[in-house]
């Protein structure tokens, strides 16, 4: 089965990257961009053919380590 | 003062501060691979600079996860005092060891360079042979070392005298100096007990007066006092 | 030949029928081709093409550049190793020694600037490391286009990235490097990167292979489709669809490469290594050619063993994928479990994939069938070697100074000179680089050459620098490839350091076109005659040609990488004024020579005329007085002059240790030629003990003479000039970072 | 109107992150997770309402700085 994280900032924290891409664009001339946030999107192949354990297992991969869930949120997507 | 240095892949600050470490104390300390689940007995646990895992994910986060460092945390907990210098802050601050994380410098850039410092407390472990409010010229290398935190934990540090150390000018101008956008210009922090002490600025790199200057000296110095 | 082959290969699936279009598109020409069939005796297959087409590159071969490489001295009674090994070697005493080289780039970082400079430091980090050494400091080498043209900011940017990128990763300061903006260089930038590291003299590691039947051994990163034809690429010149080319970019991974050092290291400590080899360009194919061939021995090869990244990959690719962070290694027979747990540790790939054999031949098999059998030795020695056409460049007359006015006013002049794109600060470039981690660095990038220690708590320090003004190469290759080498020798010299050997990257154009050919042969003349008068030998190097876009060739670019001895680091001098009332003491002879001068360009619009003359008798005697004062300890600071003459020497000099300075010009020669001429052989010392000095030149028959002191926090040129430090850094400071920012060139 | 922006790298393309992704989840006991791949998630807010318009800007952004076409595909989607 093949999965897709979505692993975002939380609303109030800082966000530099996003912050300078935003500023870059408004250089190069896109002066329509307004907020911009980065975040960080993971796709995993998994052997594993039941959505619910996929899901409680991902769910497990993204506290243990894929997302800081001090400072970030993430979403899991089962794909076929 | 007995130190063990905690080694992962894609560590390479390892030998500097062990360096240092020396150098102050007169002992070598030991070198711990990560992989390692038997951790020493030690005064002093180290996690030095350098790029584990590459820094891929997020800087820190693979590192924090070693067999190894469920012991350091253990240890942490009853009270062991923990170095955790750049990169080593980063892994500390995923552990949860101490407050807050480590972003992208605001300009994006790897900055390597001097910066100064001001000591804001010499009531520490680690700074006890500093001056309150001395000004320390040390370096800085990294590239994510953007210290955020959230305002009511920002707070409850300030009020318990958890910042170690910030990034100034000189002329100790804390409005100036900041080489990655961190937050009230935080360089170094403790945790609630003191017992443990994360920054990004590399005194390991400032003990020689040929090769960047002595003022990182002191705080080896002052581990040493407060130790051995 | 003629007897039928033992082993003859099958066709893979789906092989394409090989037509003259195949063999052009593999970049052999038709006689090329021609001599491979005399060799195989029988058409080859497609692996086999590939093969003869990478080992035949340019990049591989050096087919063009060969007949003058031998000219450069490359002997030394402390040469340990010279060209031909992945590095040179120089012993540096104390059992120690010195491994060094530099390579180019350039192509792949136009593409893709990032990854490109990126994966060409982790290719100079292991062509270092391979022979047993841990480096100990990284140099880059930069040209790029002019600052208006629309790509060089964005390729400045990635290239700086990238460099930093990988060597702050792998935790190896870099420590040094040069950067001009010319638009010879506006389609081809020059990323030129080198490493030095520090290894026991008696424990080098060589790639010739020994010892019949012993294992071939396959350690690093799994082999995937990254760069296949990057060889023949690099060797290509560059034409309009050059950007179709863009997926054979190889990424690099310095976080593999850093457990690969280890391990590596690791595995060198033991007597398990028979002979190591890394993979660069054309990957599997050159390295175990190379083996091979140096070893006098055949190689049997199981394609299918080697780790893959991909599936569906096929045998032509995995001898021409260009893959980073892999090499290969012949083993002593038994020892492949051990060495396999060094790596299983390290958490790398270790696969062993073939053994030698007496039959010099390769024979690469792929699933138990046969796929490619070539006799190595021809492929070595009947390779093309090209005695290509060239013409000289004449030297342009000399530029009187009577034609170059003098400047209106002193200090705008001066300032714009100081923050013109050649000579403003470079300081936002290396501040993006780690210059510090081992904590062994005494000079930090901004002076003549970096100072780094050996080893923590010993002494001993090597200075290193980069140097090459093309401009002057441009001009009359002979005395550029001459100044290139004697401007290296000195920036060891400025810091104390006595100079011991260097490397090389000659970047140049198109070699079929008689006038690039004859730069180039031009550069290596000089710069052969420099070493030698100045006992500095060449113990590697890179040639990087076809560095052109739409006809026109690059300025022609020999770099020069140098690398000396201090044997007290303490010993060492930087370029910083630091105390007020030091005398200035200007050593070698100043006549003023404004041909191709910075002040020239930058004042006047124009580049003209004759370089500076390089007089190698005076250089050596004028260094050799500079570096007994230095040793003496009568020396203060020092700078030697170069691009921008005396005046932006001592504007650096002042800038540097925040201390400014009075000088006055003599009489018997225009000042504005006095100030900015760029004559050779000179330097500008800060000493306390100027009667000392300059008695001491009298004895050795060295100009110099006191021209000022330094104090207060201006620079003064009595009569001429007063300019504030503040306002000089100012300009110095601000014309990258504002750039790089955004802001018009 | 808010846009999704996802950068992913081309087939083919060594990704040492998703690898050492890979690599540090077997370590922590999911031995069921396969191949791993990094990408980019930015979410830009722009100033525009013409989805057409606001499409052609953005590949422009994309292939001008968001991506690195060399490397990287993109994929955009706009959301009301
Ligand atoms: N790309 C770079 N990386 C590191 N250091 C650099 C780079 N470019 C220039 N520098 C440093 O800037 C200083 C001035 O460079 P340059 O003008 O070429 O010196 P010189 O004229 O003495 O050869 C040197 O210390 C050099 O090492
Ligand atoms: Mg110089």
């Amino acid at each position: 089965m093949k999965a897709r994280v979505h692993v975002t900032l939380k609303n109030g924290v800082l966000d530099p990257q996003g912050k300078a891409i935003g500023n870059a664009l408004h250089r190069l001339g896109f002066p329509e961009v307004g907020d911009v946030r980065q975040g960080k999107f993971i796709e995993l192949e998994i052997e594993e053919t039941d959505q619910t354990r996929a899901k409680a297992r991902l769910d497990e991969m993204c506290r243990k380590l894929l997302a800081n869930t001090v400072i970030e949120n993430y979403r899991i997507e089962l794909v076929a | 003062m007995k130190a063990a240095v905690v080694v992962f892949p894609g560590t390479n600050r390892e030998h500097d501060i062990a360096n240092a470490i020396a150098l102050t104390s007169g002992a070598k300390p030991a070198m711990v691979w990560h992989g390692d689940s038997e951790l020493p007995k030690v005064d002093l646990i180290v996690i030095p600079g350098g790029f584990s895992y590459g820094d891929y994910l997020r800087c820190g986060a693979m590192a924090a996860h070693s067999p190894v460092m469920r012991e350091v945390k253990t240890r942490a907990e009853k009270g062991v005092p923990v170095l955790a210098v750049c990169n080593g802050f980063q892994v500390a601050a995923e552990m949860g060891i101490v407050p807050g994380t480590l972003m992208r410098n605001a300009h994006l850039q790897f900055v390597c360079g001097d910066v100064h410092l001001k000591v804001e407390t010499s009531q520490s472990l680690f700074t006890n042979r500093y001056q309150q409010g001395q000004i320390i010229r040390v370096p800085v290398a990294h590239a994510e070392g953007n210290y955020f935190v959230d305002n009511d934990t920002l707070k409850r540090m300030e009020d318990r005298g958890q910042i170690a150390l910030r990034y100034c000018g000189a002329d100790g101008d804390l409005a100036a100096g900041n080489p990655n956008g961190s937050l009230r210009s935080i360089a170094g922090v403790f945790n609630e007990t003191k017992s443990v002490l994360g920054m990004m600025p590399h005194p390991e790199n400032a003990i020689e007066p040929r090769f960047g200057g002595t003022d990182g000296k002191a705080l080896f110095e002052s581990l040493v006092a407060a130790i051995a | 030949m003629n007897a039928p082959e033992k082993n003859p290969p099958v066709k893979l699936p789906n092989e394409p029928v090989i037509t003259p279009q195949v063999v052009a598109e593999h970049g052999l020409a038709p006689d090329e081709y021609q001599r491979l069939l005399r060799i195989m005796g029988r058409d080859p297959t497609m692996v086999e093409l590939g093969i003869f087409s990478a080992m035949w590159s340019e990049h591989c071969s050096y087919k063009s550049s060969k007949v003058w490489l031998k000219k450069l001295p490359t002997q030394a009674p402390w040469v340990i190793c010279g060209p031909g090994e992945n590095a040179g070697v120089i012993d540096i005493g104390d059992g120690q020694a010195a491994v060094f080289k530099m390579e180019s780039h350039n192509h792949p970082s136009y593409i893709e600037p990032y990854q490109g400079a990126a994966t060409g430091v982790g290719g100079i980090l292991r062509d270092v490391f391979t022979m047993g050494a841990r480096p100990i400091a990284n140099v880059n080498a930069l040209r790029f286009g002019d600052p208006s043209h629309p790509k060089t900011r964005h390729l400045v940017s990635g290239v700086v990235a990238g460099i930093g990128g990988y060597g702050n990763c792998m935790g190896i300061p870099t420590v040094a490097g040069e950067t001009n903006f010319h638009r010879a260089y506006n389609e081809n930038i020059l990323v030129n990167a080198m490493t030095v590291g520090i290894a026991p003299a008696d424990r080098i590691f060589y790639s010739a292979a020994a010892g019949l039947g012993n294992p071939i051994v396959y350690v690093g990163s799994k082999t995937g489709r990254d760069g296949i034809h990057g060889a023949t690429m690099s060797s290509a010149e560059f034409s309009e669809d050059s950007e179709s080319k863009r997926p054979t970019v190889q990424v690099g991974d310095p976080f593999v490469e850093k457990l690969l050092l280890e391990a590596c290291l690791e595995l060198m400590a033991t007597d398990a290594i028979v002979a190591i080899q890394d993979m660069g360009a054309a990957g599997l194919t050159s390295s175990s050619f190379e083996m091979a061939d140096k070893g006098e021995l055949g190689v049997e090869l199981h394609l299918d063993r080697v780790p893959m990244r991909e599936t569906g990959m096929n045998p032509y690719e995995l001898m021409l994928s260009e893959s980073q962070e892999r090499m290969l290694m012949v083993l002593k027979p038994g020892r492949e479990e051990m060495a396999r747990k060094v790596f299983e540790k390290w958490e790398l790939d270790f696969a062993v994939i073939g053994t030698l054999t007496d039959t010099r031949r390769m024979v690469l098999r792929w699933h138990g069938d046969v796929v490619a059998n070539i006799p190595i030795p021809p492929v070595v020695t009947q390779a093309p070697m090209y005695e290509r056409p060239w013409t000289e460049t004449r030297l342009p007359s000399t530029l009187a100074i009577a034609d170059v006015p003098a400047p209106k006013d002193y200090g705008a002049a001066l300032l714009k000179m100081i923050g013109c794109p050649d000579l403003a600060s470079k300081a936002w470039i290396w501040r993006q680089y780690d210059h510090l981690i081992m904590g062994n660095t005494a000079i930090r990038p901004g002076g003549d050459s970096a100072v780094v220690r050996v080893a923590a708590n010993k002494p001993k320090a090597l200075a290193i620098t980069s140097d090459c003004t093309p401009r002057y190469c441009a001009a009359h290759p002979e005395t550029g490839g001459r100044q290139a080498v004697a401007e290296a020798w000195r920036n060891l010299t400025a810091v104390g350091a006595r100079p011991l050997a260097c490397t090389d990257n000659m970047n140049f154009g198109n070699p079929t076109k008689p006038e690039v050919m004859g730069q180039f042969g031009g550069c290596i003349t000089g710069m052969a005659e420099a070493c030698r008068a100045l006992d500095f030998p060449i113990v590697s190097g890179n040639v990087s040609l076809y560095n052109e876009t739409e006809g026109r060739p690059i300025m022609p670019t020999p770099v020069i990488g140098g690398v000396g001895l201090l044997a007290d680091v303490e010993g060492c001098v930087d370029i910083a004024l630091r105390e007020a009332g030091l005398a200035l003491v200007l050593v070698g002879e100043t006549k003023g020579h404004l041909g191709q001068s910075i002040f020239l360009r930058e004042v006047h619009g124009r580049e003209a005329g004759a370089p500076p003359p390089v007089d190698l008798t005076v250089e050596r005697r004028n260094g050799d007085f500079v570096r007994g004062q230095i040793g003496a300890g009568h020396v203060a600071a020092c700078h030697d002059l170069s691009d921008g003459g005396l005046l932006i020497a001592l504007t650096e000099m002042a800038m540097a240790g925040a201390t400014g300075a009075t000088i006055e010009a003599p009489g018997d020669i225009a000042p504005h030629a006095w100030l900015f001429g760029e004559d050779q052989g000179r330097y500008l010392l800060a000493t306390a003990r100027p009667d000392a000095v300059i008695a001491a030149a009298a004895r050795a028959g060295v100009p110099a003479r006191r021209i000022g002191t330094s104090g207060g926090g201006a620079l003064t040129v009595e009569g001429l000039m007063a300019i504030s430090l503040s306002e000089l850094r100012r300009s110095h400071e601000t014309w990258l970072p504002a750039y790089m920012a955004g802001e018009a060139a």
